[in-house]
């Protein structure tokens, strides 16, 4: 890519990276949420990779980090689930207290949840941009 | 009670641990049934009674034991111990061993079961164990065909079976084979069930047209396996059916009987006379199983007192013969390693207690008084002409006797073929040696017990174990008088003995054959016992008549018998024939569906799309 | 501690953690993946003792009410579902430790095992019919990759086409979802149940009502909609078409036409008979087609999968009779069937793994060889051809039962013949494959795979024998659930 | 009605896209049509005449909101159909890369 793509990419890239967890930390206040705020993210990666360029051992670095974080974000939400279960007998449970409504500490689990959400999808879609743009290289053949 | 359950599983069990510890599996099956024999005469101590069995509480296993299902329980474990007795050191795979008591197992439940829905447990359990069973093949042979044939024709039996025990307990709510009363047969679904079970029961017993499994499997299995099966274990489970089924479930109207009747006739037709022409001694008797099927059923079928009496006799009898045949053959086999007739011959000279055993009991299945076959078809014939249920009985009446008059003829041949006919060149004599004991003393006994149940007819079978277990009087058999007729036998033998002795015969003279000046090989001279009636299906009609017209009284009779044994040969090679087509119809209209079916699988995706749009469309039509 | 959610909560997490773990060692994978099966077969069985509180159990996940929050039902039809599933699952997994010897994502595959486990169980105890879709989904999903797992030529084009079809099924399931929200203003299966019985059956309730048949007639591949199974499930690994074939196809398309025709829609024979006539329309088509182009099957799972048609086909014509025993015995044939099929299914996957054919007329004379397998592929023949006392044929007993209750007799004669075409077609493999005398030197299957076949025979024998104590402890209370009708509604939120 | 009808209307285009489109590119942008029609449908559904978005500003505001649980389920459905797009497109590349071809017609080796 251009010098012009990549130094405005490298400015937005991480206001956007900021906006998309601005969305997550607001879910349960705003429309939005962990699924949109994570696309944000992920899109935030996906432009610096448009911009920069890979190689094939630089994708499967990147591959095998963003697998990694899925799994991650996926074991959070699922253990904030449990913490319910063993904390309050109930899977799912809003074991934190609940604070104000309409202030970003409240809630309880959810904003939490979010987060979990937010960083599984982020890495998820990021992994399947990463997956659908290596094939070009068989494509080439 | 604790009894019941122990007849039942103990062979079960026993086979179990033979299939662990194949090595000690063949006494276990001998042990097994020797238990189970010695229980099942304990049960006669029970009698009457019923028993309940509450293995899971709402639904008890109910069974009831009365002397039809003892005394058939008592006659399966004393033959299979006899069968086992006889193979126990046969060159038979160690699997059989496990089968046969677990299949003597299944089918004492099933004769005590008194719930229809226990009884078909077991009768389809019994089908599990009979295609295993029959898996196990000869030495070299692959039985897989005609297992899978009898699997197919048995499952089918069953399956109608199980449709008639369904609607029988949805529809009329008869639960049980022991009602306390027998039911007239009037609702159209009420016959419809009864005839699906009755189909199980025919099938079950061999008869047409279920039959055709016995012959394909009589060269590929061992010989016991066949003592086994058809003549034991199906005979009996499926004469307990039917008469169940004709006496105290139902009471059955005359159109029953006739189509009963008829599937006998047609039973004994196609078994008497294909038998005639096989080649090999055990088709033959796979055959002749068939036919002396067609007896027991024709007699049921009369449903005459005596001809259930006659029925119930002539399976006992025919268990009797027909395991001692197959055991004699099968030394004979064992001892030879063929089994064509063409291939065997002479074998009285070194297997005299076998020839002796197969003399018996041949001429008792040929129904040769005073042996045991004899009386027993004199009382179906009786029944057919005291009950006249139907302008066709003497249809019926000639179909048996000539039955039986050919089965005499295709002993004959097999025992010339086997034991007295010159033997073939490359068959040496001297190497051949009688069976062991264990192989000549089962049918040996048999023998014993086809005479004993032939000349004491009425003293011991008819009043000892056939009369208590029916309910009517067994009266009127005629003029027939065993022991007297023996008596006046054994004179006329006797006499014989003595010209033979005394006479010219022993003066005998052998010579080589001396034609045209040149000596003619005596292997060219011989006639293998297929050569018997091998002219039969070619006979003309005008030889016959010449002959007559030559002859005189004699004749006629050759001649009556020629065009009945050409008709029924025809006639049963047309059955044969039409069976087969039918099953090659079904065969093929499966398969034209099959391959249309098959190729709308193109395995192009708008084309399937297209068949769920369709679908969709139709189910918004018929729904929205 | 109400353990309901850990059904699908522990291979979820077991999906996510598998990944993670096994980049520190490889053998994590089978290790967590294998013990999670366990532990759910043994919770599946376990959960039975749950029932002494009541005949339904509800779960609120998060602790809000019913109509609010998503519900978890467990009642007996649910315990039948889910101990299918644990069965078949638990034999796969075991098998899966050898089989997956000849691929190389083996991380991968145990997510998707997972996910897909997670997913049939979501679908069998959920109470939300949102939910439902969604857990649907996340089973599909893992199917379609499940399917093209071996990434050839075939394994693809199966997969796209299955997920096309499955695709247009899901979609359609997620619109009949959306109407039925904008007419009742609610997910909740009982609440809706509730909503649609007060009010009246108009044309957009029979608009739905046939959306959905045709969405679940898809994922249970019912005759017409069937063309995608007999592609995808031979193409998967052998422990998945075990799955697919063996539960899959029932929990997503039986289970839950039946949970939302009976319990949320009402439907009866009495009210709507022509649903149920289509139904049996339908199942018989499957039954008489599956068998027969089975039949002409040259490749050993190929024919399963189209056997798997007809099976599926008696489920749906015992469903559609509509009587007491009928159900019973549809019911019993999904346990019945999952635990056979999924053996027949394990047997191929053996033949493979020893021999790597799967065509018939290749293979011979395997029975010597691979005893264990053989025995089991001839147990699972005479149970599935409906011979006592394998478990496989008290299923068709009541079906036939059933059918003479309801007075369709030609209906019973026709289950008795086409019953018989069953072995026609399972025979031709034993043939095939395990007999003929010829001499071949294949080595038996590992014993992990022996174990886990072991494991369904003795339970296909076990169940034959104890079928009493199986019919009153979970089959004839699921087939009460199912009876209940729209009481299953009030059951759950009470009034 | 007029939203039901252009639903329909969208409806019938992807099933179209799907079942007679053979490029497998088509066929899964048919797909996604499929899936916004009916993501469209199940929005629509909580549409209240004159209504508010549901987001709340202050603790006791209006109430008159629309319904927000389709939009949340929607939100759920396009995530499924993110997941199912992204399969399938890797299913279509790999079928391509195996046969050489788009054509779904010609890739035919699974059938009888």
């Amino acid at each position: 890519m251009s010098l012009i793509v990549r130094k405005i990419a490298s400015i937005i890239g991480g206001f956007i990276f900021l906006y998309g967890i601005y969305i997550v930390l607001h879910g349960h206040l705003t429309p939005g949420g962990g699924f949109a705020g994570g696309v944000i993210i992920a899109g935030s990666f996906v432009l610096f990779v448009l911009a920069y360029g890979t190689d094939e051992s630089g994708e499967k670095k990147r591959f095998f980090i963003a697998s990694i974080f899925e799994s991650i974000g996926a074991l959070f939400f699922i253990g904030i689930a449990f913490f319910g279960l063993f904390l309050g007998s109930l899977f799912f449970l809003n074991f934190l207290p609940q604070g104000l409504p309409l202030k970003l500490l409240s809630a309880g689990t959810i904003p939490l949840s979010n987060i979990a959400i937010s960083i599984k999808v982020g890495a998820g879609l990021f992994s399947i941009f990463l997956a659908l743009a290596a094939t070009k290289y068989f494509l080439e053949e | 009670m604790a009894l019941i359950t122990d007849l039942i599983l103990t062979p079960i069990v026993f086979g179990l641990i033979g299939m662990v510890i194949k090595r000690i599996s063949r006494w276990l099956a001998l042990i097994s049934s020797a238990i189970s024999t010695y229980y099942s005469i304990q049960l006669l101590g029970l009698l009457p009674g019923s028993f309940t069995i509450r293995l899971t509480p709402p639904v008890p296993i109910i069974f009831q034991l009365d002397l039809l299902s003892v005394t058939l329980s008592i006659a399966t474990s004393v033959l299979t111990f006899l069968v086992v007795l006889y193979a126990i050191n046969q060159k038979i795979r160690d699997r059989f061993f496990v089968y046969i008591p677990i299949a003597l197992g299944i089918s004492l439940g099933a004769l005590l079961s008194s719930d229809l829905i226990l009884f078909l447990f077991f009768w389809g359990f019994l089908l599990a164990i009979v295609f295993g069973l029959l898996l196990v093949g000869k030495e070299g042979r692959d039985p897989s065909a005609a297992a899978q044939k009898a699997l197919f024709l048995l499952g089918a039996s069953d399956f109608a079976m199980l449709l008639g025990i369904v609607l029988l307990l949805t529809t009329i709510g008869i639960g049980s084979l022991t009602p306390p009363f027998p039911k007239p047969l009037t609702s159209p679904i009420a016959i419809a069930g009864f005839i699906l079970i009755l189909a199980g029961g025919v099938g079950k017993i061999g008869g047409f047209p279920f039959h055709t499994w016995i012959p394909k499997s009589a060269d590929v299995v061992p010989p016991a396996t066949m003592a086994f099966l058809p003549s034991v274990l199906d005979k009996i489970l499926g004469t307990y059916l039917l008469i169940r089924l004709l006496t105290r479930i139902f009471i059955p109207s005359p159109s029953i009987a006739l189509l009963i009747m008829i599937i006998g006739s047609i039973t004994i037709v196609i078994g008497v006379f294909m038998a005639l022409i096989q080649p090999n001694g055990m088709r033959t008797l796979a055959y002749s199983t068939i036919g002396q099927a067609g007896y027991i059923i024709v007699g049921l079928g009369t449903l005459h007192p005596i001809g259930i009496a006659g029925a119930l006799f002539h399976m006992f009898n025919n268990i009797i013969y027909k395991t001692g045949l197959f055991f004699t053959l099968g030394s004979v086999e064992a001892a030879t390693g063929r089994s064509n007739l063409e291939d065997l011959g002479g074998l009285a000279k070194v297997m005299p207690i076998t020839f002796f055993s197969f003399l018996i009991s041949g001429l008792a299945l040929a129904g040769v008084p005073p042996l045991s076959g004899f009386c027993s078809k004199w009382m179906i014939y009786q029944a057919i002409i005291q009950s006249r249920s139907h302008w066709l009985w003497p249809a019926f009446l000639i179909a048996a006797m000539f039955g039986s008059v050919l089965t005499l003829a295709y002993i004959l041949k097999l025992l010339y073929a086997t034991f007295l006919s010159e033997p073939p060149k490359d068959l040496d004599l001297d190497r051949i040696q009688e069976a062991t004991v264990n192989g000549w003393f089962p049918p040996l006994l048999l023998a014993v017990g086809a005479i004993v149940f032939g000349v004491f007819a009425y003293s011991v079978p008819i009043a000892r174990i056939i009369q208590p277990i029916l309910p009517t009087r067994i009266e009127a058999l005629g003029f027939w008088q065993p022991v007297l007729a023996t008596i006046l036998l054994l004179i006329g033998l006797l006499i014989g003995l003595l010209i033979y002795l005394f006479g010219t015969a022993l003066r005998a003279k052998e010579s080589k054959i001396f034609i045209g000046g040149e000596e003619i090989d005596s292997e060219e001279g011989r006639i293998p016992g297929t050569h018997f009636y091998s002219s039969l299906p070619q006979i003309y009609m005008l030889e016959k008549i010449y002959t007559f017209g030559k002859g005189g009284a004699f004749d006629f009779y050759n001649y009556l018998v020629g065009i009945f044994t050409s008709l029924g040969i025809v006639a049963g090679k047309v059955i044969e024939f039409l069976i087969q087509k039918f099953y090659e119809v079904i065969a093929a209209i499966y398969r034209i569906a099959g391959g249309v079916g098959s190729e709308a699988h193109s395995g192009i995706l708008p084309n399937y799309l297209s068949w769920l749009l369709l679908g969709l469309f139709f189910l918004f039509l018929f729904l929205w | 501690m109400n353990l309901l959610p850990l059904f699908f909560a522990l291979p979820l997490a077991g999906a996510f953690l598998i990944p993670i773990l096994s980049k520190i060692w490889r053998g994590f994978s089978d290790l967590i993946a294998n013990s999670i099966t366990t532990i759910l077969l043994f919770l599946s069985f376990y959960s039975l003792n749950l029932f002494e509180e009541g005949e339904v159990i509800i779960y609120k996940m998060g602790g809000w009410p019913p109509p609010l929050g998503i519900t978890m039902v467990y009642d007996h039809l649910s315990a039948l579902i889910v101990i299918s599933i644990a069965i078949v699952v638990f034999a796969a997994s075991i098998f899966s430790i050898r089989y997956l010897e000849h691929f190389t994502g083996r991380v991968k595959f145990y997510t998707l095992f997972m996910l897909i486990t997670a997913g049939m169980m979501g679908v069998a105890i959920t109470g939300d019919i949102f939910n439902l879709f969604v857990f649907v989904e996340i089973a599909s999903i893992s199917s379609y990759a499940l399917v093209a797992f071996g990434i050839e030529k075939e394994e693809l084009e199966a997969a796209f086409k299955y997920m096309v079809m499955g695709e247009i099924a899901s979609l359609f399931l997620l619109f009949a979802i959306a109407l039925l929200y904008g007419r009742a203003s609610t997910l909740n299966m009982a609440d809706l149940a509730n909503t649609l019985s007060v009010a009246g059956r108009d044309q957009l309730f029979w608009f739905v009502a046939a959306i959905l048949l045709f969405s679940f007639a898809i994922k249970s591949a019912l005759f017409p909609f069937h063309s995608w199974l007999p592609d995808a499930h031979p193409s998967a690994p052998a422990p998945v078409s075990a799955i697919l074939s063996g539960i899959f196809v029932k929990v997503l398309g039986v289970y839950a036409l039946i949970r939302l025709s009976f319990n949320v829609f009402g439907l009866t024979p009495q009210n709507s008979p022509i649903f149920f006539h289509i139904l049996i329309f339908l199942g018989l088509v499957s039954v008489f087609f599956g068998g027969i182009i089975a039949s002409r099957q040259r490749d050993y799972k190929r024919l399963l999968a189209y056997s798997t048609i007809a099976q599926i086909g008696f489920i749906m014509v015992g469903i559609g009779i509509g009587n007491f025993w009928a159900i019973a015995g549809g019911l019993f044939h999904i346990l019945a069937h999952a635990i056979t099929k999924s053996l027949l299914f394990l047997t191929s996957g053996a033949v493979v793994y020893a021999t790597g054919k799967r065509d018939l007329e290749e293979l011979a004379g395997l029975g010597k060889t691979m005893g264990i397998t053989a025995w089991s592929y001839r147990l699972a023949t005479l149970s599935l051809s409906g011979l006592p006392p394998l478990v496989g044929f008290f299923p068709k007993l009541f079906i036939i039962i059933g059918a003479c209750q309801a007075k369709l007799y030609w209906l019973a004669i026709l289950l008795a013949i086409l019953s018989v075409f069953t072995l026609a077609y399972l025979l031709k493999i034993i043939r095939k494959v395990y007999f003929t005398t010829k001499e071949v030197s294949t080595p038996e299957t590992p014993f992990s795979m022996r174990l886990s076949m072991l494991f369904l025979v003795i339970l296909m024998i076990l169940f034959g024998f104890g079928f009493q104590g199986l019919l009153n402890s979970l089959i004839i209370p699921a087939t009460k659930v199912l009876l209940n009708g729209t009481g299953y509604g009030r059951a759950i939120l009470g009034g | 009605m007029f939203f039901f009808i252009t639903t329909l209307i969208l409806i019938i285009i992807g099933l179209y896209a799907i079942v007679t489109k053979t490029n497998l590119i088509r066929i899964i942008i048919g797909f996604a049509i499929l899936e916004y029609a009916i993501n469209f449908f199940f929005a629509l559904v909580g549409f209240k005449k004159g209504a508010l978005a549901p987001i709340i500003t202050q603790v006791d505001g209006p109430k008159n909101f629309v319904d927000p649980i389709p939009q949340a389920l929607v939100l759920t459905a396009i995530v499924i159909g993110l997941a199912t797009t992204a399969l399938m497109l890797s299913f279509a590349i790999k079928l391509y890369q195996k046969h050489k071809t788009f054509d779904i017609t010609k890739i035919k080796e699974l059938k009888g």
